[in-house]
């Protein structure tokens, strides 16, 4: 077994599916960090993702375009979200149940439209996915190669999304914006920023990201759509994201981990580790909560985090 | 004082019925869509939830342990603890309690006692861990029971496929039954809803103490701060990781109720997404014993009359999830829009 | 007409159902500094939020420069020319003061922050008008009277014409508030007009041209300031009835008893840094010591080492006479130890609970509120109901939220809690800080009452007028030593330098006498 | 007393419930049973009303459900899983004039029986296809949980690879999840990156995960319980194949007999099996060209010697038939 670990080809195959499995959470957990960092805790990142999988799934099957699909996607993650930014920031509901009530719904709308659209078939309709593009020279590299130059191009421009974000959140008058919203609203709308607009936006950017995450999933990850494609990567990537403490770059880290502890997981039950499949499927959870408390001491979450803003209130 | 109470609780009551009257026109659309005759649908949901005593069985059946999972929830809540992990503490309460009735044998009498408070203790070290993180680490609890959730979901997989699985039982996910001698036993003849009625109306009595006793005041202190609550003379932390211990032990109660009442074993599938239920119920009833009392009816009533509705009429199933997604979503609008009209009313006051 | 810069009119604010400004009519003339003055709750903020666009009147119309405006938020405001420095801080902690003052300050469709530029900026501005700051630095890093100069700075850097100050001075150095004055003396000089809430009469006559009296959120009366307005002239606008200003110092300090005794004491910051180096000193049973010093010095870690919350690095802690040093905060409760917190709105109350409640956070374990672990509710009431008669605390009920109280109110609440049943030490950090003036004469005499009573008291104040007026004793602190701890009725000049780091000579005499 | 949608008869018609605890569509198991179920009941329309419910997965909510149909003077409800066993042990007593089938499952009552598949005959038979395919000597088989059919389907598998193969390795993992089809691909590529070449999966969603996973590395799977060629056909190299026609036939023919009721308990059972031509295997594709004309006629010979009770299987623990 334990040469079996330690092949080359092994290490290869778990680094690429951990690239695989990490890639929707990255994409769903920055556009969370400036949902959360603008104090909106959005618990319905699941919703928006799989209402986006069949957005992107229905639009590509019948456009026959990955990428109206994958745009499609995106779009709805937009909409889908503005649930969220209305119920939080306009109507300054209680955004946990918010999130919780917009999956359940989520779920429902997903597979309600895929089976109006679709009926029941024998067999699932299917699309061909994004194609691996191996990147020239790159990804003749060994181990490096493989993992990281032979991906689809959303996988590519998730990680382009990391120094995109960075820049976003730390180097524009926008990034300062919704720091300063999340952290103290009041202020923000003394010094003139416009407290309900920038959380909006914020919500948006995170709905935005969501949907490029579920159509990742439907289209990119797999080829077609069922109802549970999105297993709780919706509430990972919200894990994530408090993991990160709001920094990209951290972000990818935490999703890594999590692809990294899954993938592993499956090997072990495969080269039959001997350990029951049941304990071996809990690994990535629990590592999570280790990375969790690596970086937890200190952490500071925004003051107004799930706090909605009324002007008039003290 | 009284009368204000009284009447800003009746024009809630009206608010809360135009919402979700409103939220089921909405679903109409979508079964319409379907083409189904949204009357007829609702006309079965209605009669699915409230039609007969063995609906309203349904209803407790729910009821029970959604209601004493909320009100624990309520209790970290009060605290600021957002502990969302209430499923985990239920499945772990279910699997402590399951393990008095399959391997210690003891009168029935006595297992009544005991197996209940094997399940609280299950829930209460379950919570713990998020608290004792939480004091130890800083671990933020959202995710850290969010993540027990499913730690526990797989200890259970991992136990009815393993060390409690049925003898001679071909594999299959479950344990053995338990005795009959220690179930709950149901209320009548072809009804499901048992005994397990009367412990949810003690737990209700109870939390009602609680937020009137001394450690009631303590934890609701707590959710005003830790800064408050140590400069009150009290240790923060420990009373964080004892308020998640008692919101844990009544998930883990609950664990027992369905292991005792529902199910009479231990088996996968056990946890029936109660948790997030429980997460909305304790915030629609603002996290006050009596609200959550009311709300727990109502997303019950919600629950049987939608698997009602499905089963019976042609719906897709997935419209039961749109229209409890729907009141869900619109029933968190109503302080809004209250105090919209309030304001409105006091200008108008004033104005004159 | 042109001498006018804002007029507001008929201006009416409704909360709940309580008119917070009712038809107030308000001038400012350009060029001049109008004081705005009014007891705790008389609508002064809320006046100024008006103008500012935070909130939105019932009715009532604003002009600038005779022309009438419609300022529904900060935002409109601010492109009007109107800059605000609000009574409670507009600052993000975690961020620096550079992206703090930035962020009110962008320019118009401004996308990359140019935060090196803009420091320089900050820096430049900071030198013009000779205030401190460190661009750098996180705000929680800045004392509170550095946080107040930052916001100042903050709205400086708007191009302003209308200047308004929500008690800009209860946080600032005698020396600091006479550096303010110098500054927007040259602000009015370049043609600004500025509206400064105080509660201290003495800055509105010295500064102020004019002066705007509300009550109750009516406005009662505006005056020119000259030589014949006297404080009392001021007070008894406010008030409604003439107060006494004096206390009569018939306090004299009895007792031998050591009640408090510190010794080398030394403790340790947030930020892991030594705040309080070796510092000794006792008081006795019925005394008032008082403690001077700039804010940030240590008084903070002091107090909450004296109450059990901060752990002691070193030296030792006696309560009449028994070692307290590293008992909890529950200990010192237990030994009569009451504790008047400076962050009262974090650290003393529970702002979104009753005053009920807020009154018996440290007692409800007792036999006076619960028995068999319940909670004696009737009890609970009608301790709230006492307190608040006797304490004077202006509310609709003992049901009432303490969030809806004023500032002075809100300090009445933690004084009643904190002298009920006579405790035998007094820590009190900044207890009238924000407090109207008729509420301050109420504290200080309370504070007297219970030192006539027994107990050993340690005022803290960045105050000097108070320190002088109520101690028996004043220890100086300075960056977590004491400089000098000088009789009572000294004067600020004694007092001042030891303020800012000169060491007494005559030290240890007076220390253990 | 309830009524809705299509719930009522008329004459002598058999009301029928058929309670899914999956989705009608999920290629797999519940489809599987919906279509055969569909057809049958078109096919004998003037018999039989069906009425069919999908996603029934709580479990809490079976109950409830069975009740529902029974006190509505259905006559035969079908619980499409094991879930279904329990609650069906304790409400068919009290509904004698219903008749209870449980998918899967052991426990019965007098007016229940249980349907099942013979899946250790189904799996030997995929393991022997794979045993003989791989050119790497290394085989996988994927499942959703352990439970009783898949985990017996899974050690037949294991039977027939060594059978035929007896060097070849065999890697399993179970998703932990019916429906986790991107678990039960990344499992796959897992295993295809590790050098496995053939690989069966016991069903549901999962099956959907691994069919990609094969389409994508290129390499070969095996389908089960409907021929899943049509989804790859470059990459699925047969399949087992379920035929719940005959089982629902031998019910119905039981009950229109008056036979269901009043059986001794090990009788109370309707397999589909290799033998009953329940299971057959889907037209061999071999789009890699791995297997020779020998092995093809090894795997018939197989399939003929389970069919004729000669080939040997394993022994593994199985409700009593
Ligand atoms: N946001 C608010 N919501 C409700 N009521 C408010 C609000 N702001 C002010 N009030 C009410 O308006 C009245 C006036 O408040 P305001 O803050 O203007 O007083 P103030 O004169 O500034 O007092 P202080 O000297 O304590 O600062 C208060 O009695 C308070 O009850
Ligand atoms: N939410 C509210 N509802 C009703 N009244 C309020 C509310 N918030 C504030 N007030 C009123 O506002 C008045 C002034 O409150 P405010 O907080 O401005 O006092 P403050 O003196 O400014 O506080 P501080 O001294 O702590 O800075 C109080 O009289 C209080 O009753
Ligand atoms: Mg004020
Ligand atoms: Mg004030």
């Amino acid at each position: 077994m334990w040469n079996e670990i330690f092949s080359l080809t092994f290490l290869t195959s778990l680094l690429a599916a951990t690239i695989r499995l990490a890639t929707p959470i990255l994409y769903a957990a920055l556009g969370q960090i400036f949902t959360q960092k603008a104090g909106i805790l959005n618990l319905g990142v699941e919703g928006t993702m799989i209402v986006s999988a069949m957005a992107a799934f229905t639009v590509s099957y019948f456009s026959g375009s990955l990428w109206l699909g994958f745009i499609s996607a995106i779009v709805v993650g937009v909409l889908w979200s503005s649930i969220m930014a209305w119920l939080s920031n306009t109507m300054n509901a209680v955004q946990v149940i918010a999130g919780i009530g917009l999956n359940i719904l989520g779920a429902g709308v997903a597979s309600y439209v895929y089976r109006i659209i679709f009926g029941v078939r024998t067999l699932p309709p299917q699309i061909d996915p994004f194609p691996v593009v191996e990147l020239p020279l790159l990804s003749k590299i060994p181990v490096i190669g493989p993992v990281l130059f032979c991906n689809n191009v959303p996988t590519y421009i998730a990680f382009l999304l990391i120094p995109v974000s960075w820049f976003l959140m730390e180097r524009t008058t926008f990034g300062l914006r919704v720091k300063m919203v999340g952290e103290h609203p009041r202020a923000s709308d003394a010094k003139g920023i416009h407290v309900t607009l920038i959380r909006n936006i914020a919500v948006l950017i995170g709905g935005a990201c969501a949907g490029a995450a579920g159509a990742y999933m439907s289209t990119a990850y797999m080829n077609l759509f069922t109802d549970n494609l999105v297993q709780g990567q919706g509430f990972m990537a919200v894990a994530v994201v408090i993991f990160s403490k709001f920094r990209p770059g951290w972000a990818l880290v935490g999703s890594l981990v999590f692809g990294f502890s899954n993938a592993l997981q499956m090997r072990l039950q495969a080269i039959g580790a001997g350990i029951p499949n049941q304990l071996l499927l809990m690994l990535p959870y629990i590592v999570t909560i280790f990375a969790l408390i690596s970086t937890s001491r200190k952490a500071e979450m925004p003051s107004a985090y799930t706090k909605p803003y009324v002007r008039m209130e003290r | 004082m009284m009368k204000r109470r009284l009447r800003s609780s009746i024009s809630t009551t009206w608010q809360t019925a135009v919402i979700v009257v409103a939220a089921l026109l909405l679903g109409a659309l979508f079964i319409a869509f379907a083409g189904e005759s949204p009357l007829e649908c609702y006309g079965v949901m209605l009669e699915g939830a409230l039609g007969s005593m063995s609906r309203i069985s349904e209803i407790m059946i729910k009821m029970v342990p959604l209601m004493i999972m909320a009100l624990g929830v309520s209790i970290a809540f009060r605290a600021k603890l957002w502990n969302i992990g209430a499923e985990g503490q239920m499945i772990v309460g279910a699997i402590t309690s399951a393990v008095v009735g399959l391997y210690i044998p003891l009168p029935p009498w006595l297992h009544m006692i005991i197996a209940p408070i094997f399940g609280m203790i299950g829930g209460a070290l379950w919570a713990m861990i998020a608290g004792w993180l939480r004091v130890r680490f800083n671990a933020n609890e959202v995710i850290t029971t969010m993540m027990l959730n499913y730690v526990a979901l797989y200890l259970l997989a991992y136990m009815v496929y393993g060390p409690m699985q049925e003898p001679g039982g071909y594999n299959y996910p479950q344990s053995s039954s338990m005795a009959e001698s220690i179930q709950l036993t149901p209320l009548g003849a072809g009804l499901r809803v048992n005994t397990s009625v009367f412990v949810a109306i003690g737990v209700l009595i109870l939390i009602i103490l609680f937020w009137r006793s001394r450690f009631g005041f303590t934890v609701d202190l707590l959710g005003h701060g830790t800064k408050i609550t140590n400069y009150a003379g009290l240790n923060a932390n420990r009373t964080i990781i004892w308020t998640m211990m008692l919101s844990g032990a009544l998930s883990g109660l609950v664990g027992w109720i369905e292991v005792y009442g529902v199910h009479f074993r231990l088996l996968e599938g056990i946890g029936a997404g109660f948790g997030d239920l429980a997460v909305v119920i304790t915030l629609l009833g603002k996290m006050s014993p009596i609200g959550i009392l009311f709300a727990s009816f109502f997303i019950s009533a919600l629950l049987v009359g939608g698997a009602t509705m499905q089963r019976m009429t042609a719906i897709p199933y997935s419209i039961v999830d749109i229209i409890q997604g729907l009141v869900i979503v619109l029933l968190i609008t109503q302080p809004m829009i209250q105090q919209k009209l309030q304001a409105r009313k006091a200008r108008g006051i004033y104005v004159e | 007409m042109e001498s006018i810069a804002v007029e507001m009119r008929d201006i009416t604010k409704i909360f709940g159902h309580k008119a917070a400004n009712d038809h107030v009519n308000f001038t400012l003339r350009r060029g001049t500094i109008h004081g705005l003055l009014g007891e705790n709750g008389a609508g002064k903020t809320t006046l100024m939020n008006i103008l500012y666009g935070l909130y939105k009147p019932e009715g009532g119309d604003i002009f600038l420069k005779g022309e009438r405006v419609d300022i529904q938020s900060p935002e409109k405001a601010i492109s009007l020319g109107i800059g605000m420095v609000h009574q409670h801080f507009m600052l993000a902690n975690p961020l620096t003061v550079t992206e703090n003052i930035m962020a009110g300050n962008f320019r118009k469709r401004q996308i990359l922050l140019r935060k090196d530029q803009f420091r320089r900026e900050v820096l430049e501005l900071a030198e013009r008008y000779k205030m401190k700051v460190d661009p750098d630095s996180y705000i929680w890093q800045n004392s509170v009277g550095e946080q107040q100069r930052i916001e100042i700075l903050s709205v400086l850097f708007q191009d302003i014409d209308i200047l308004i100050l929500d008690e800009p001075t209860a946080v600032l150095t005698p020396s600091e508030t006479d550096e303010l004055f110098i500054t927007l003396r040259e602000l009015v000089d370049d043609g600004k007009s500025i509206v400064m809430i105080t509660h201290k009469l003495d800055e509105i006559l010295q500064v102020a041209d004019e002066v705007t009296v509300l009550r109750d959120g009516k406005n009662v009366g505006c005056r020119k300031i000259d030589e014949t307005v006297t404080k009392r002239d001021l007070s008894s606008m406010m008030i409604g009835y003439d107060i006494d200003l004096d206390l009569q110092s018939t306090h004299e300090c009895t007792g031998d008893c050591i009640a408090l005794s510190v010794k080398d004491l030394t403790v340790k910051n947030d930020k892991g840094l030594i705040a309080l180096d070796h510092i000794s000193f006792d008081i006795k049973e019925g005394e008032i010591l008082g403690l001077a010093g700039v804010d940030g010095n240590g008084q903070k870690e002091l107090c909450e080492a004296l109450t059990g919350l901060r752990p002691v690095e070193a030296g030792q802690i006696y309560v009449k006479g028994d070692d307290f040093t590293g008992k909890n905060s529950k200990d010192f409760i237990n030994a009569g130890v009451s504790f008047v917190p400076e962050d009262r709105r974090d650290v003393g109350l529970a702002l979104d609970w009753n005053i009920a409640n807020n009154l018996i956070i440290k007692e409800y374990g007792t036999d006076a509120f619960s028995s068999r672990g319940l909670l004696l509710r009737n009890k609970i009431k009608s301790h709230a109901k006492e307190m608040i008669e006797r304490f004077d605390i202006r509310a609709i009920g003992e049901d009432a939220l303490v969030k809806d109280l004023s500032g002075g109110n809100q300090q009445k609440v933690i004084l009643a809690r904190e002298l009920n049943g006579l405790p035998s030490v007094l820590i009190a950090n900044q207890p009238t800080r924000g407090v109207d003036i008729n509420a301050t004469m109420n504290i200080r005499r309370e504070i007297i009452e219970s030192s006539n009573n027994g107990t050993a008291v340690l005022l803290v104040s960045a105050d000097l007028e108070e320190i002088i007026q109520v101690s028996d004793r004043i220890a100086v602190i300075y960056d977590g030593k004491i400089m000098g701890i000088l009789p009572g009725r000294s004067s600020v000049a004694e007092i001042g330098p030891l303020m800012l780091g000169e060491r007494m000579q005559r030290h240890d005499e007076t220390a253990s006498a | 007393k309830e009524q809705g949608g299509n719930g009522e008869t008329t004459g002598d018609k058999l009301k029928v419930a058929l309670v899914l605890p999956g989705k009608k569509d999920d290629v797999s198991f519940n489809q599987a049973m919906f279509l055969a179920l569909d057809s049958y009941a078109e096919a004998n329309k003037d018999k039989i009303d069906l009425k069919v419910v999908e996603n029934m997965y709580e479990v809490a909510d079976i109950e409830p459900a069975l009740i529902d149909f029974a006190s509505q003077d259905y006559d035969v409800v079908f619980g499409h899983g094991f879930q279904f066993m329990e609650p069906i042990v304790k409400i068919a007593p009290k509904y004698e004039n219903t008749m209870f089938l449980l998918g899967t499952g052991y426990k019965t009552v007098d007016n229940s029986a249980v349907y099942d598949v013979h899946l250790e005959a189904g799996g030997y038979l995929m393991g022997v296809v794979a045993g003989l395919a791989t050119e790497t000597n290394k085989v996988g088989v994927i499942g959703g949980a352990d439970a009783s059919e898949t985990f017996r389907g899974h050690e037949g598998f294991k039977a027939g690879a060594k059978s035929v193969n007896p060097e070849v390795t065999i890697e399993e993992v179970y998703t932990g999840d019916w429906t986790d089809t991107v678990g039960a691909k990344e499992a796959a590529i897992g295993m295809y990156d590790a050098g496995v070449d053939v690989i069966w999966h016991s069903g549901d969603g999962i099956g959907l995960g691994v069919v990609q996973a094969a389409k994508e590395k290129d390499k070969i799977c095996l389908g089960n319980v409907a021929d899943q060629n049509t989804l790859a056909p470059d990459n699925v190299m047969t399949g087992i194949v379920y035929n719940w026609v005959t089982v629902i036939e031998n019910i119905f023919n039981d009950i229109n007999a008056g036979k269901f009721k009043g059986r001794e308990e090990s009788e109370r059972f309707y397999w589909i099996t290799i033998e009953n031509g329940g299971i057959i295997y889907a037209p061999i594709i071999d789009p890699k060209g791995m297997l020779t004309e020998e092995d093809k006629a090894k795997i018939e010979e197989v399939y003929q010697g389970i069919k004729a009770g000669t080939v040997e299987m394993p022994e593994i623990d199985e409700p009593k038939n």
